[in-house]
């Protein structure tokens, strides 16, 4: 009763100070900071067309280097969390029914569009909306979607560490680089190009695509980290 | 290449991104690597904090070409300088710890404990380089995310419970920074923390008001302060024994740092200090009382920390010249003293699985090295003479005397008695009981070995002759009270 | 801009009506469900509000990812909010050995 | 008009952050403090995107037609914090669940009432 009462004593309190400070804050107008900025100089000095990506990926930069290390540490951590010792005689867990026909058949379809989609999300991302993160999750998707589908989908463990561990790399090496022919780290090092070309924005585009891979290869590990881990264990209790 | 402060950030990352690849050449090197990146940050530190005491300057790092307030941007300063030494150097020395400790752990296991663990120490050190308060936030998660995870490293013990707890409150606390820092945007516009500065005279009372309560209440948590604070000593508890060490000497550091840039760099509200003696006061009260019903080494030694932190954060809040010396001088000594008590303490109760306290009975016979530097840092920590802790309690003191806080003076007073008398008990447990217990002792391995005995040379040697350290401390805390020279130095890098 | 009111309006009271559900329904997998609703009244409202990149990030890693590991955290714990009963309406049973 | 978008945006993120913590405080059952941690998330998300927001703005995306139209597009600045935001979210609720998963097989229950070998 008394934690009753103190949830909603904190809730009243929250409610009524986030309520009041936000109220205050004017809704669709236009503010004068840093963003003005950035939207004027996007188009110019980067060449880039999405103001978001620019932000992301060259402005603030740093930030995304930290959040993909956050992705990374998840993934890291979930298996740790998870881990396992592989007992003698067990066997590779596997979903427990197989799908039905039309699933797999549609999966079977489904899946090189969706990796498809996913890489022109992120190859395209200093374009349109989307980029390395959305991208990523996309093909993330499509992993899952045959993890769920096919009992014998097996997700190569080896290959995962790889592509996730060179994509990491590739992004701080870049960062090294422009820290030894500019002057700072991260510095865009590479000509900018025309506006709306896809060659554009000098070492967004490839920064963004190192992103996707390694928010890809990433996410397929979380998910098959806690599918796999699971599996037998389950069945155990059934 | 230039040696400069990003590579504190970026040289621990690309490790970390390696380490999967060359755990796969060599089991070994997903160990050494962690060690190596550490001692080079080390060696920078020198060369880093040499280069900004001798021609008395600030290092502002821009990141990608971009200037403050538009890009993100690095500052080494002699207070962010000196904490970020100390990360690293601690963190060395933590890492020789580690390297043979638990040998029974499966190598994948210990593959992914190093990168948490090189990871756990880079976001501390980037809390405390960076220059933009979103960056911050950044490294907050980096932080909090190897922190729950490494408290849940031991399946056989109670981590994921303790994880749990650390995350649920963990996230509120970053969704309080959040919400502040976006509060913050909308009267502001910018991100960097010397141009928030800047513009801060002129933000709305009311509002600056809000934000300052959640970014205090957001870092409060990441700071132990009372009564946020339930989930660390579980946390200490749980997690492996290195690990503690790194909380009390690294994470909860940060989590001050970011509580202290808040409230001296970026506010300019002065009322917020006597609030932070409050707060200190009661969290070092309630802590060391509780502390002094602890049966378990570990518990005890996280509610000591606990009351340690109080204390800085007083110190703090008088917020005099001296009194922030003290506070600095303290947040050093709490590093390195608590951080040898984690790892003597460690291997005290190694085998054991409830590690009360009377598994230490009679135990200095047996493991007369690590008892006697358990001993030596217990001495240090309540403030004996010889030793480092003396010095900064005695500035505290003289400082508290300065404005005339007597009522402060008897707390901490009365709290360092109590203080002598859970530490000395446990003393008296080592040196003068008869060993009961019976489980097997470990003895520590020759690197466990040197890593202690590094912290204690540091301890007595400072403890002797402070003066080896007190002049960064000075310089440390002019910087630290100097916001206008902070923010004349990071707005006007990069302009020709 | 008027035209914008009844999607805006049918959007809130889904989201607000989703979390609701998810907070109080006693069945765990309707209440992860209902959060990836949430996830999707979101993402359409980040259409509205101009930010197709946050929209786009929100339904690939909000609506799917989030739900599914959910989902996946459900078959390995179990169905039901509280443990009073010994069988839930899905069928898998647990903690008789209690 | 824009009182109505006010209130339903405003309005509508800070009663997700609220019913998220409400369950996140008084709810017993750990996947559901996971879910009510995953609606303060979103209630702040939705927060970050409403305060850059500019009335008959335009996304932050120039196209060739478009281009002289900078000053009516929405701040880019909150959106992509919220991309941080988000990943970073998913990161964190990606390890509760793990925790929670553990918790379960451990004690066999999701229960915290049940979960107390330390100290709540």
């Amino acid at each position: 009763m008394i934690k009753q009462f103190f949830v909603i004593l904190i809730l009243s309190i929250v409610g009524y100070f986030l309520v009041d400070a936000f109220f205050k804050v004017p809704f669709g107008e236009k503010r004068n900071n840093v963003g003005n900025y950035y939207i004027e100089k996007s188009p110019v000095d980067l060449k880039v067309s999405n103001a978001v990506t620019a932000i992301v990926v060259n402005y603030r930069g740093f930030d995304t280097l930290g959040e993909v290390t956050v992705l990374f540490l998840a993934a890291t951590g979930l298996g740790s969390i998870m881990y396992r010792r592989k007992q003698k005689g067990e066997k590779e867990a596997r979903a427990k029914n197989p799908s039905s026909r039309i699933i797999q058949i549609g999966s079977q379809i489904l899946f090189p569009m969706i990796i498809l989609l996913g890489g022109y999300v992120f190859i395209h991302g200093h374009l349109s909306p989307g980029g390395g993160f959305q991208g990523g999750a996309i093909i993330a998707t499509a992993s899952l979607l045959m993890l769920i589908s096919y009992r014998k989908f097996k997700i190569n463990h080896n290959t995962i560490t790889w592509i996730e561990s060179i994509a990491g790399v590739v992004f701080a090496s870049l960062g090294f680089v422009g820290l030894v022919l500019g002057r700072t780290f991260l510095e865009n090092f590479l000509p900018s190009g025309e506006l709306n070309d896809l060659l554009s924005g000098g070492i967004i585009g490839i920064i963004y695509i190192a992103v996707g891979f390694k928010v890809a290869s990433e996410l397929t590990g979380v998910i098959d980290t806690v599918l796999l881990n699971n599996r037998p264990e389950a069945q155990k209790e059934n | 290449m230039v040696i400069s402060p990003v590579h504190y950030i970026a040289l621990p990352l690309m490790a970390a991104f390696l380490i999967p690849l060359f755990g796969k050449l060599n089991k070994d090197l997903a160990r050494i690597i962690p060690g190596l990146v550490l001692l080079y940050l080390s060696y920078i530190s020198v060369v880093l904090m040499n280069q900004i005491i001798s021609s008395n300057t600030i290092i502002v790092e821009i990141i990608a070409g971009w200037r403050p307030p538009w890009g993100i941007n690095l500052v080494f300063s002699p207070f962010t300088g000196f904490l970020a030494s100390m990360f690293s150097m601690l963190g060395f020395v933590i890492w020789m710890y580690t390297y043979n400790f638990k040998p029974e752990v499966d190598n994948a296991q210990k593959q992914k404990f190093y990168v948490l663990f090189m990871m756990l120490i880079t976001g501390a050190t980037g809390i405390v380089l960076t220059g933009d308060i979103f960056n911050l936030f950044v490294f907050l998660e980096i932080t909090a995310i190897s922190a729950y995870s490494l408290t849940a490293f031991y399946r056989e013990r109670d981590g994921a419970e303790a994880a749990f707890k650390y995350l649920l409150i963990g996230s509120f606390s970053s969704t309080l920074i959040l919400l502040a820092i976006l509060l913050l945007y909308t009267q502001v516009g910018t991100l960097n923390m010397a141009e928030i500065a800047l513009k801060m005279p002129a933000v709305d009372p009311y509002m600056k008001g809000v934000i300052l309560i959640l970014f205090f209440v957001g870092f409060g948590i990441e700071a132990e302060m009372f009564p946020l604070n339930g989930w660390s000593p579980d946390v200490y508890t749980q997690a492996p024994g290195p690990i503690g060490a790194i909380f009390a000497g690294m994470v909860v550091k940060a989590g001050i740092y970011g509580l202290i840039r808040v409230v001296f760099t970026l506010f300019d509200v002065k009322e917020i200090l006597p609030l932070l003696v409050i707060i200190g006061m009661i969290t070092m009260a309630v802590a060391e009382v509780i502390a002094l019903r602890q049966g378990k080494l570990k518990r005890m030694l996280a509610y000591s920390s606990i009351g340690q932190m109080g204390l800085v954060v007083v110190a703090f809040g008088i917020g005099t010249h001296e009194s922030v010396f003290a506070a600095i001088f303290l947040m050093f000594n709490h590093a390195i003293i608590k951080g040898m008590l984690f790892l003597s303490g460690t291997y005290l109760v190694y085998n054991s699985t409830e590690k009360t306290l009377d598994d230490v009975d009679g135990i200095g016979k047996y493991l007369p090295f690590t008892s006697f530097l358990f001993a030596l840092g217990s001495l240090a920590i309540v403030g004996m003479p010889p030793f480092a802790g003396f010095w900064s309690k005695l500035y505290l003191l003289m400082a508290a005397a300065d404005v005339r806080l007597m009522a402060v003076i008897a707390i901490i007073l009365v709290v360092s008695v109590i203080e002598i008398v859970y530490y000395f008990r446990v003393i008296h447990r080592i040196y003068f009981r008869e060993r009961t217990s019976t489980i097997e002792l470990k003895i520590p391995s020759f690197n466990a070995k040197s890593a202690m005995l590094i912290l204690a040379i540091i301890i007595v040697a400072v403890g002797v002759y402070p003066d080896l350290i007190s002049g960064l401390i000075e310089r440390a805390t002019t910087d630290l009270l100097d916001k206008q020279s902070y923010i004349q130095s990071v707005l006007s890098v990069g302009l020709k | 801009m008027i035209w914008l009111v009844i999607p805006v309006i049918v959007l809130v009271i889904m989201t607000i009506g989703a979390a609701v559900y998810a907070v109080v329904s006693k069945n765990l997998l309707y209440a992860v469900v209902s959060t990836g609703v949430v996830s999707l009244g979101l993402s359409l409202m980040f259409f509205i509000l101009q930010a197709p990149d946050v929209a786009l990030t929100e339904a690939a890693i909000g609506v799917a990812l989030t739900t599914i590991i959910f989902i996946i955290t459900i078959r390995n714990t179990t169905i039901k909010e509280c443990c009073d009963e010994n069988k839930s309406k899905i069928g898998i049973k647990k903690g008789e050995t209690k | 008009m824009n009182e109505f978008l006010t209130i339903s945006f405003y309005g509508t993120a800070i009663v997700l952050m609220l019913i998220g913590l409400y369950a996140a405080l008084a709810k017993k059952n750990l996947l559901k403090i996971v879910i009510g941690l995953s609606i303060i998330d979103s209630g702040l998300h939705l927060l970050f995107v409403a305060i850059g927001f500019i009335s008959n703005g335009t996304a932050p995306i120039f196209s060739p037609e478009v281009l002289e139209s900078a000053q009516q597009m929405v701040d880019p600045v909150p959106q992509a914090l919220v991309l941080t935001a988000i990943v970073i979210g998913f990161a964190t609720t990606a390890v509760a669940l793990a925790l929670v998963i553990r918790l379960y097989k451990h004690h066999n229950t999701a229960a915290i009432d049940e979960i107390k070998n330390l100290k709540w």
